[in-house]
């Protein structure tokens, strides 16, 4: 076991870490100090800019030409990396180090098998023939639990999935047995049923290899899964460090707090909690405040914060960067709303007119036939993206959409804005049918239903003002004159919470938060009645979803306009929606209001992506498999039970066979589909909670 | 108001700011400095020219360069290099105001294929890919055939040798923006088809359509040259270089410099273009990283 | 694989169609009395017509264009209105020769350029990838018919003058010359065609170089404690070559029927040279098929890149049916 | 008379000369010859002292041929091949006299109106059949045929019927006498072909010096001596290989490399920088051939004599020697009536000097007081790119601004544009009587008259002068002539070019000819 007496495998000291950009030297990483003994994992959460990576491939010695160790030390067992050669830094990589990086995908060359790429480790690095090291890479492969194995050594990158590339990825890096492991973001780019996955891979390969393992992510959840010690690291500085249950328990940074309050836990409603967001954004490189660096975002921070906060060391183990830990200590707790908050729950949903509803919706992707299709006149193939879809959305409420990539639900809000063409049924709004083509809807309809994307990179031209993308949707949808639309803009950035003066600006001056929200000001604009969001924080740090998500609410109070809410995130879905609507491979498969839909019993796809969220405890009576197999092809999905072929509740050759009915029962809203029944079901799963670190 | 007038000029100053960077990278300092010395010897050619361009003096043919005589006489006695100087106008002027035509007519074309795709975009693709399948100087040689040779023939050749490249660049930008949030914003504001290709599309497709089209004015300059001395493009005594180049060929060892001054002249300008473009290139991309 | 090989095929043979369409009303347009220019200035109305009919003139111009292509793909490329023989032989011999110069040139040119471009890619910013960047750009400015004569000064005359073996400043070689006799005249516009091809073949293989350094895959190989030749030859060089192996096959297109300039100046009995005498007659059939012919190489040269980056880029080769 | 319609320049230059020798004797300078230290040039005739062996292989540089046929021939290139591997009937020599080829002997009889040739004994084609009569009939009955409208059918229409009155005799007879006609017998295209030849454009069947052993168009076409020749011991080379070159530049650099032996025909650009090439021997003669300038005088603006006078006013005619033909040749008088032409050549006519101030008043009088806009039309070839830009330069400064076409000489002849356009420049060949150019290109009725010179006192005196048998008379017409063309002329004629040539000094016995297609490689061998 870990024993903190013995000498630690990585001994970080008072790094500092620098890059060059346009000829100037900014610091990434500033005096960070760290140990890690073998066999621990020390998680490194941090948000984007704030180092981590930096500080990830300084360890590696991998910093390119632009980056630049200024100073400190990094011992790997008791040898200072920091004074050794290139070329002998080549020999521990491989051998004594090894990373796991967070882009699977591009990490394996696209013109290898991958066999061959992880035998050549045994072949370059330990002198193996090329029989001895084909084996070995098949052996590997086994080891991390890859099916068919001698297979797969022949297989591409792109012919496998994003999880299976993580796996041959993880292979290659155990292939050396290294003291060392850097794991950077493994899981951010997986489904989170793929993610639970590999996680329990990595967990029980590292225990058994006694290996020391580096773990950075933004996301405290997986921290919380994952490791035994977590540093928390903000604008290059190691800002707090702790056991991981003392650091939940008990955060002492106010950083370290917002990020840990500043997220729907799962359960968590908008009608009973109120998000605590992190202010401001996050420093960028030659913008680093002086004295504290948090101080510009700290709610509790005062005039001694202008100085450098000493690092604190506690008892147990804590560190911390901060002057006020005390008061921070004492300051903590979200803000928990009182009860007749939620003014909207007072009238019943039966009474509200549905704005949009949705028929047996069905969008199908026609596929060009192959020549050798043609020839033999097999029928036309298309992705079947959404199939039969049949919703509805109240006036003044939220419907939540979740699912996991590939599973039609974007597609299905695009085929509700019109730029994509349904294969079949009807879109209703507000009674009238809306032609599928955009082209072919009148103004007002336009005006009635708004978009916010997933991506705020793209989703402002960057050649216009704010201003300017304001004025538009005012002049266009409202026929609004120029004057008019200008002089109605400072009110819509102040609705976003934005600063007057920000019209002048251009998107590129602005931080990925502040360009989400004007791309909800610019939706909101026109005063839509359906306001579409797709993931609209999916793409954003952590501190700053909260402010969008609470932001959106706000919006949602004050113009009483529904909401169409996608996302991966059962958390967040279930923290805006009024009713949420779970999809699989395109179809419908559970719909319940918030409230019953965390309420047993789950389709088993619900069941399967609730358990699947790190942290989330399950009280079960039965503990399901973890789902099998990958996300099918929406081309040729499999009959019967579209979910049958990774439900871990397989009944038998019925679920295969014969589409499922809906199952319900009086007293709840939920409605899933399949095979087994209510109360069966029931008696198998448990209610799934949150993970909730009880305080003190 | 107020707050709206100063939004256009920043984005003028902006895409200047760009180009200035131009003198960041040395070499294209050096490309850009050539060029705008070749640029204000086209126009100011005519004024500082010692001699006409045609202006012949037949006691004084086939003369070494002097001090009378800078670059030499060729061999109808006409001034090498007043010849040089003001074929520096002709030259920017044709290749110029070729490579410009075509940049507007492949960019309108591009921008409305792509956006628009369908049959349409299929049809002048393939159309394109047609003309793209003979080798430009053979498709200016035939269309030369058909026009008879003149400045203006060389113009019209340049439009149709280089549309489609120019369309082809274009349209796979606006391929790759009509897909971005605010370009599908735009059209659920109901936003006219003008306003999102000239608007919103256009501005992303610049940085790519300035480094195209610096890329194609080199290589203007090389077909303007190249038609000159194949005797298909300009006529003489126009002082086309490549014509100058013909010309004094056969003379070459009576009057190498009516040779070597205008063939270095087209070489430092393409070589100067060339270097420019690159430096384009490298301020765009390094912007898109 | 098979199914992308034939729809790059179909894709092909519609762009050759089209292009054939192109040419085929193009050569109509040029000024000029098809008739007169083969009887001449003095013959008489009555031979015109009966020439007219002779060739089919008469007959709408879909006619004419079904039957032309009918004939060409045939084989009946019909004879020279200007040189009075049979078409197919000529163009075949002349193809033969620029074939010849094309293939000299890319033995030439593409190693040194691959090379330069990978020592660049490898060592940027250094002073070897300066060296190797401003000297392609500067080669890239020199125009062929500059090049082209300032060699012909230098490695024909000069050397003459000095009493050194020489190379020719006259390619014009014999029909029947083989490869071997053929080589000197070969050589100076061989090398005219390198200057071209080398600094762009050499820029583009750098910045595949660099942009395959910048690639993730190239970090997990180097951390995978590969050595650094490894890394280059087995991981970069492979993926950054692929869109040279493109250009290089397109170049070849244009080293057949592009080299007009340099056939000119070394006075080569190349296609393209031919083209330029077809066009100065108003040779319509021999211009006709020296442009279709270049049109088809062009076009197999393009089919050629697409089928090698497809077996040299799995990505592609091992996507059929989706 | 009649006129010579035998004359053909659809792709080269455009008129070339024929009975060349006629006046090249009166000159008294009996073309260039090539000095030839090792043998004396006297002994370079026919009767030659007999050597035994062939030697040497001469490459010479010339422009593509494109007929091949000889009834259509007409550039140097062509006639130069046809010359090598066919034979005349009759050939003229240096001293202009008629000379035996074929024909060995011929007798003149009936008062002029009946000729009889005897052909020489073992006489072979290429593909060994003998030469009989037969074939002289045959292929003068094409070449007069009227229905198959050769370009030679005018000239030998004073033909009445040809017989084949032996095994190797054959009888010309007359509609009407022709002294000349032993000379148009030796017209460039009266190469002697075998009898019912339906493929002579492919197949050179020939009786001549050479047979074709290869032929690539556009590339080259490689002769082999005859070993089987009449004339015993010629031709004296191994070989010949023409290699062909559309740019005269590629031509002389490979002279200059050592690639070809021989380039005859080229700008005196190039000439003047060969004059120094070591190893290289240039030869130059003066000839008639003119390039001629003129204006439409039938339609505006050339319809005014001010107009014609105003652009006659504003050339500087020797300068233009000077720049276009570096001083090579000689100053012209705007009249084809040459130097050259010692009996009939006048400058009793003054050429009005220079004088731009009156040109432009002129061109005032005539209705341009802002000058006159026009466009000079040239062919691509020769000099005449340069002089249209000298002409250009000139001419601006009396207001006549002028844009410059170059165009190919193949669309320029081709398609009939030279005698279309307002203002041009044509080339013209070097003829051995004057009187040709008159007929066909200055007459009112001319086939060619390009410029549309239509005066009734020219047509006269051109008439008198090709019909009269009194030289006195003669020589009166033609000084009349030319000052009518001085005077009221649309014609400039600049300059007469020289000829030149340029060969490589292994080889001797080389006579450079005014037509560079007549010149007669039989002699021709390498030096020891």
């Amino acid at each position: 076991m870990i024993n903190e007496k013995t000498a630690p495998a990585l001994n970080i000291k008072d790094l500092c870490v620098a890059y060059q950009q346009e000829g100037e030297w900014w610091e990434a990483v500033h005096e960070v100090s760290l140990q890690i003994q073998p066999g621990e994992i020390y998680g490194l959460v941090g948000e984007s800019g704030s180092g981590k990576t930096t500080l990830a491939l300084a360890v590696l010695r991998y910093l390119g030409k632009n980056g630049m160790i200024r100073q400190g030390k990094i011992e790997l067992s008791g040898v200072d990396l920091v004074q050794l050669q290139p070329a002998e830094m080549r020999k521990l990589w491989g051998h004594q180090m090894a990373l796991i990086p967070q882009n699977p995908q591009s990490s394996l060359n696209p013109a290898m098998r991958v066999g061959d790429q992880i035998a050549e480790v045994y072949r370059h690095t330990q002198d193996m023939e090329t029989g001895e090291a084909r084996h070995k890479a098949v052996e590997m492969l086994r080891e991390v639990n890859i099916p068919d194995p001698g297979r797969v050594t022949l297989s591409y990158p792109h012919q496998l999935s994003g999880g299976m590339q993580q796996r041959v990825l993880i292979a290659m890096a155990l292939s050396s047995n290294p003291s060392l492991l850097i794991l950077d973001e493994p899981t951010t780019n997986l489904d989170v049923t793929t993610q639970a996955t590999i996680l329990d891979l990595l967990r029980s390969l590292i225990e058994q290899r006694q290996t020391a393992a580096l773990y950075i992510t933004h996301n405290l959840a997986v921290v919380a899964q994952m490791c035994r010690r977590a540093g928390v690291l903000y604008a290059g500085r190691l800002v707090e460090e702790a056991f991981i249950n003392e650091l939940f328990a008990r955060p002492l940074h106010p950083y370290t707090q917002g990020l840990l309050e500043s997220m729907p836990r799962l359960g968590d409603h908008k009608d009973s909690v109120r998000l605590r967001a992190i202010e401001g954004r996050a420093p960028v490189f030659g913008d680093i405040p002086s004295g504290c660096v948090f101080r510009p975002r700290c709610p509790i921070a005062n005039e001694i914060c202008e100085t450098n906060p000493p690092l604190s060391v506690l008892p147990e183990g804590r560190k911390v960067r901060c002057h006020r830990w005390e008061v921070s200590l004492n300051e903590a707790g979200r803000s928990h709303l009182p009860d007749g908050r939620s003014d909207r729950n007072t009238t019943e949903k039966h009474q509200l007119q549905p704005l949009l509803s949705l028929e047996g919706v069905s969008v199908h992707y026609p596929l060009k036939r192959s020549l050798r299709e043609v020839v033999r006149r097999e029928p036309k193939r298309a992705v079947r993206a959404v199939e039969g879809m049949d919703l509805k959305i109240l006036s003044g409420q939220t419907l939540g959409l979740v699912g996991e990539s590939g599973s039609g639900k974007s597609t299905l809000a695009r085929a509700t804005l019109g730029v994509v063409d349904k294969t079949a049924g009807t879109i209703e709004l507000l009674g009238i049918q809306l032609p599928d083509k955009l082209s072919r809807r009148t103004l007002d309809t336009l005006r009635k239903v708004q978009s916010v994307f997933q991506n705020p990179e793209e989703a402002l031209n960057p050649y216009l003002t704010v201003g300017e993308i304001l004025q538009r949707p005012m002049m266009t949808l409202l026929g609004w004159s120029r004057q008019e639309a200008i002089g109605r803009v400072p009110d819509l950035l102040r609705a976003v919470r934005l600063p007057a003066m920000y019209a002048e600006r251009l998107p590129t001056q602005l931080s990925g938060g502040e360009k989400q929200r004007v791309a909800i000001a610019r939706a909101s604009a026109a005063k839509p009645n359906l306001l579409i969001c797709d993931e609209p924080v999916s793409a954003l740090d952590v501190s700053v979803q909260a402010s969008i998500l609470n932001l959106l609410e706000d919006l949602q109070a004050e113009h009483g306009n529904s909401l169409l809410f996608i996302s991966h995130d059962m958390a967040v879905v279930g923290f805006l929606a009024d009713t949420i609507a779970v999809i699989y491979l395109g179809e419908l498969v559970e719909i319940a209001e918030t409230g019953d839909l965390f309420k047993s019993p789950y389709h088993p796809y619900t069941e399967a992506l609730l358990s699947a969220i790190p942290g989330t405890k399950v009280e079960s009576r039965r503990v399901a498999a973890p789902l099998v197999g990958e996300i099918p092809s929406p081309i040729e999905k499999p009959g019967g039970c579209p979910f049958h072929s990774r439900c871990p509740r397989l009944v038998g050759e019925i679920c295969k066979r014969q589409p499922p009915p809906w199952q319900s029962q009086q007293g709840s809203s939920k409605r899933y589909l399949c095979h087994i029944p209510w109360e069966e079901l029931q008696a198998q799963q448990g209610d799934i909670q949150g993970f909730e670190i009880s305080r003190g | 108001m107020a707050t709206h007038t100063g939004a256009a000029p920043s984005r003028g100053r902006r895409f200047v700011s760009q180009l200035r960077r131009l003198y960041a990278v040395p070499t294209a300092a050096f490309g850009t400095t050539v060029f705008v010395l070749f640029l204000a010897l086209a126009l100011l050619g005519p004024w500082i020219a010692p001699y006409g361009a045609n202006q012949q003096d037949y006691q004084g043919a086939r003369m070494a360069p002097s001090s009378l005589h800078w670059f030499g006489t060729d061999h109808l006695g006409r001034d090498v290099f007043s010849r040089v100087l003001l074929g520096a106008g002709e030259i920017l002027w044709l290749s110029g105001g070729g490579t410009l035509l075509a940049v507007l007519c492949g960019t309108a074309i591009g921008l409305l294929s792509g956006y628009l795709g369908g049959w349409l975009d299929e049809l002048i693709m393939r159309l394109f890919d047609s003309l793209l399948a003979l080798p430009a100087l053979l498709l200016a040689l035939l269309m030369l055939g058909i026009l008879g040779a003149s400045a203006w023939s060389v113009l019209i050749v340049m439009v149709v040798v280089y549309t489609p490249i120019v369309a082809r660049v274009v349209r796979s930008v606006v391929l790759s923006v009509k897909t971005r949030g605010f370009v599908e914003a735009a059209r659920l504001q109901g936003e006219s088809l003008g306003w999102i290709l000239f608007r919103e599309i256009l501005p992303s497709v610049l940085p790519t359509l300035a480094v195209e089209t610096a890329v194609r004015f080199s290589y203007g300059i090389f077909l303007v040259a190249s038609l000159g001395f194949l005797g298909v493009g300009v006529q003489p005594p126009s002082p086309n270089w490549g014509l100058m180049v013909k010309e004094a060929r056969q003379t070459i060892s009576q009057t190498p410099w009516a040779l070597y001054y205008p063939a270095g002249a087209i070489s430092i300008l393409v070589i100067g273009v060339n270097l420019m473009a690159d430096g384009l290139k490298r301020i765009f991309q390094t912007r898109h990283d | 694989m098979l199914g992308y090989s034939l729809r790059r095929l179909g894709f092909l043979l519609l762009t050759v169609l089209l292009t054939s369409v192109i040419i085929f009303s193009v050569t109509q347009w040029l000024p000029g009395d098809v008739c007169r220019i083969i009887l001449g200035r003095e013959a008489g109305e009555k031979a015109l017509d009966a020439c007219r009919q002779d060739l089919g003139l008469e007959a709408p111009l879909p006619v004419q264009y079904l039957r032309w292509l009918a004939d060409f793909s045939g084989g009946d490329w019909g004879q020279s209105f200007s040189t009075r023989t049979d078409i197919f032989p000529l163009v075949m011999q002349r193809l033969l020769n620029s074939l010849r110069l094309a293939v000299l040139t890319l033995l030439i040119s593409v190693p040194l350029a691959v090379g330069l471009g990978v020592l660049a890619g490898l060592n940027e910013g250094k002073l070897v990838d300066n060296l190797i960047s401003i000297g392609s750009l500067s080669v890239v400015g020199l125009p062929e018919f500059v090049t082209g004569i300032l060699l012909i000064q230098l490695f024909s005359f000069e050397l003459r003058r000095w009493g050194l073996p020489s190379l020719p400043a006259n390619s014009s070689i014999r029909p029947e010359a083989g490869f071997v006799e053929s080589l000197p005249s070969l050589i100076l516009p061989a090398i005219t065609a390198t200057l071209v091809l080398l600094a762009y073949i050499a820029r583009l293989t750098r910045s595949g170089v660099l942009e395959e350094m910048k690639q993730s895959y190239v970090r997990t190989a180097d951390l995978k404690g590969l050595p650094r030749h490894i890394v280059v030859v087995r991981h970069i060089l492979p993926n950054a070559l692929l869109p040279t192996i493109t250009v290089i096959a397109i170049s070849f297109g244009w080293l057949i029927s592009g080299l007009v300039v340099i056939e000119n100046v070394f006075n080569y009995p190349g296609l393209g040279r031919l083209l330029v005498f077809a066009i100065d007659r108003r040779d319509l059939p021999l211009m006709q098929a020296v442009a279709l012919v270049t049109v088809v190489g062009f076009a197999l040269a393009n089919l050629v890149a697409d089928l090698v980056y497809a077996l040299l880029n799995p990505r592609i080769r091992y996507t059929e049916g989706n | 008379m009649k006129v010579n319609l035998h004359i053909i320049g659809r792709n080269k230059i455009a008129l070339v000369i024929m009975l060349v020798l006629v006046f090249v004797s009166a000159c008294g300078r009996v073309g260039a010859t090539q000095p030839a230290p090792a043998a004396p040039t006297q002994g370079q005739s026919v009767s030659a002292e007999p050597r035994s062996e062939r030697n040497g292989i001469l490459r010479v540089a010339m422009q593509p041929i494109v007929q091949a046929d000889p009834a259509f021939i007409s550039s140097d290139s062509e006639v130069l091949v046809a010359n090598h591997v066919y034979d005349y009937l009759v050939d003229i020599d240096p001293a202009s006299k008629v000379i035996p080829r074929l024909a060995v002997d011929w007798q003149i009889e009936n008062d002029g109106l009946t000729y009889v040739f005897t052909l020489a004994e073992g006489v072979q084609f290429h593909d060994g059949s003998p030469l009989t009569a037969q074939d002289v009939v045959w292929t003068f009955n094409r070449l007069r045929d009227p229905e198959l409208e050769l370009p030679t059918a005018d000239l030998y229409s004073n033909i009445a019927d040809i017989q084949a009155t032996g095994e190797l005799e054959v009888t010309f007879i007359l509609n009407q006498p022709n002294p000349f006609f032993l000379y148009d017998l030796s017209d460039n295209h009266a190469l002697v072909l075998k009898a019912n030849t339906q493929d002579a454009a492919t197949k050179f069947n020939g009786t001549g010096p050479f047979k074709v052993t290869s032929y690539s168009p556009e590339d080259r076409i490689i002769l082999e001596a005859n070993k089987d020749y009449y004339i015993q011991d010629l031709p004296k080379l191994e070989g010949v290989e023409i290699l062909f070159f559309n740019d005269e530049n590629a031509a002389v650099d490979a002279l200059r490399s050592g690639q070809v032996d021989l380039v005859m025909r080229m700008s005196t650009a190039l000439f003047t920088s060969l004059q120094d090439e070591p190893g290289i021997y240039t030869l130059d003669i003066p000839t008639n051939g003119f390039d001629l300038v003129r204006l439409r005088s039938d339609r505006e603006p050339g319809d005014d004599p001010r107009v014609i006078q105003a652009f006659k006013l504003a050339t500087d005619r020797e300068a233009i020697l000077q720049l276009v033909q570096q001083g090579y040749g000689a100053v012209g008088r705007d009249s084809p009536i040459g130097p050259m032409y010692t009996q009939y050549y006048s400058e009793e006519t003054p050429i009005p000097e220079r004088d731009v101030q009156a040109a432009r008043q002129l061109l005032s009088e005539a209705g341009y007081p802002q000058g006159l806009d026009i466009v000079l039309h040239t062919p691509d070839t020769g000099g005449r790119p340069d002089l249209a830009v000298v002409l250009k330069e000139q001419w601006a400064e009396a207001g006549i601004n002028v844009e410059v076409s170059v165009e190919p000489e193949s669309v320029y002849y081709g398609e009939e544009r030279w005698l279309e356009v307002d203002l041009g420049i044509t080339g013209w060949g070097s003829r051995p009587y004057p009187q040709f150019y008159l007929d066909v290109m200055l007459k009112c009725e001319a086939v060619w008259n390009e410029s549309h010179f239509c005066d009734p006192e020219f047509d006269e005196l051109t008439t008198t002068a090709g019909t009269s048998l009194d030289e006195a008379q003669q020589a009166e017409a033609y000084q009349k002539i030319q000052q009518i063309l001085i005077e009221r002329g649309p014609v400039i004629i600049p300059y007469f070019f020289a000829q030149f040539a340029a060969i490589s000094d292994k080889f001797q016995g080389f006579e450079l000819k005014p037509f560079a297609g007549r010149t007669d490689f039989r002699l021709v061998n390498l030096q020891e």
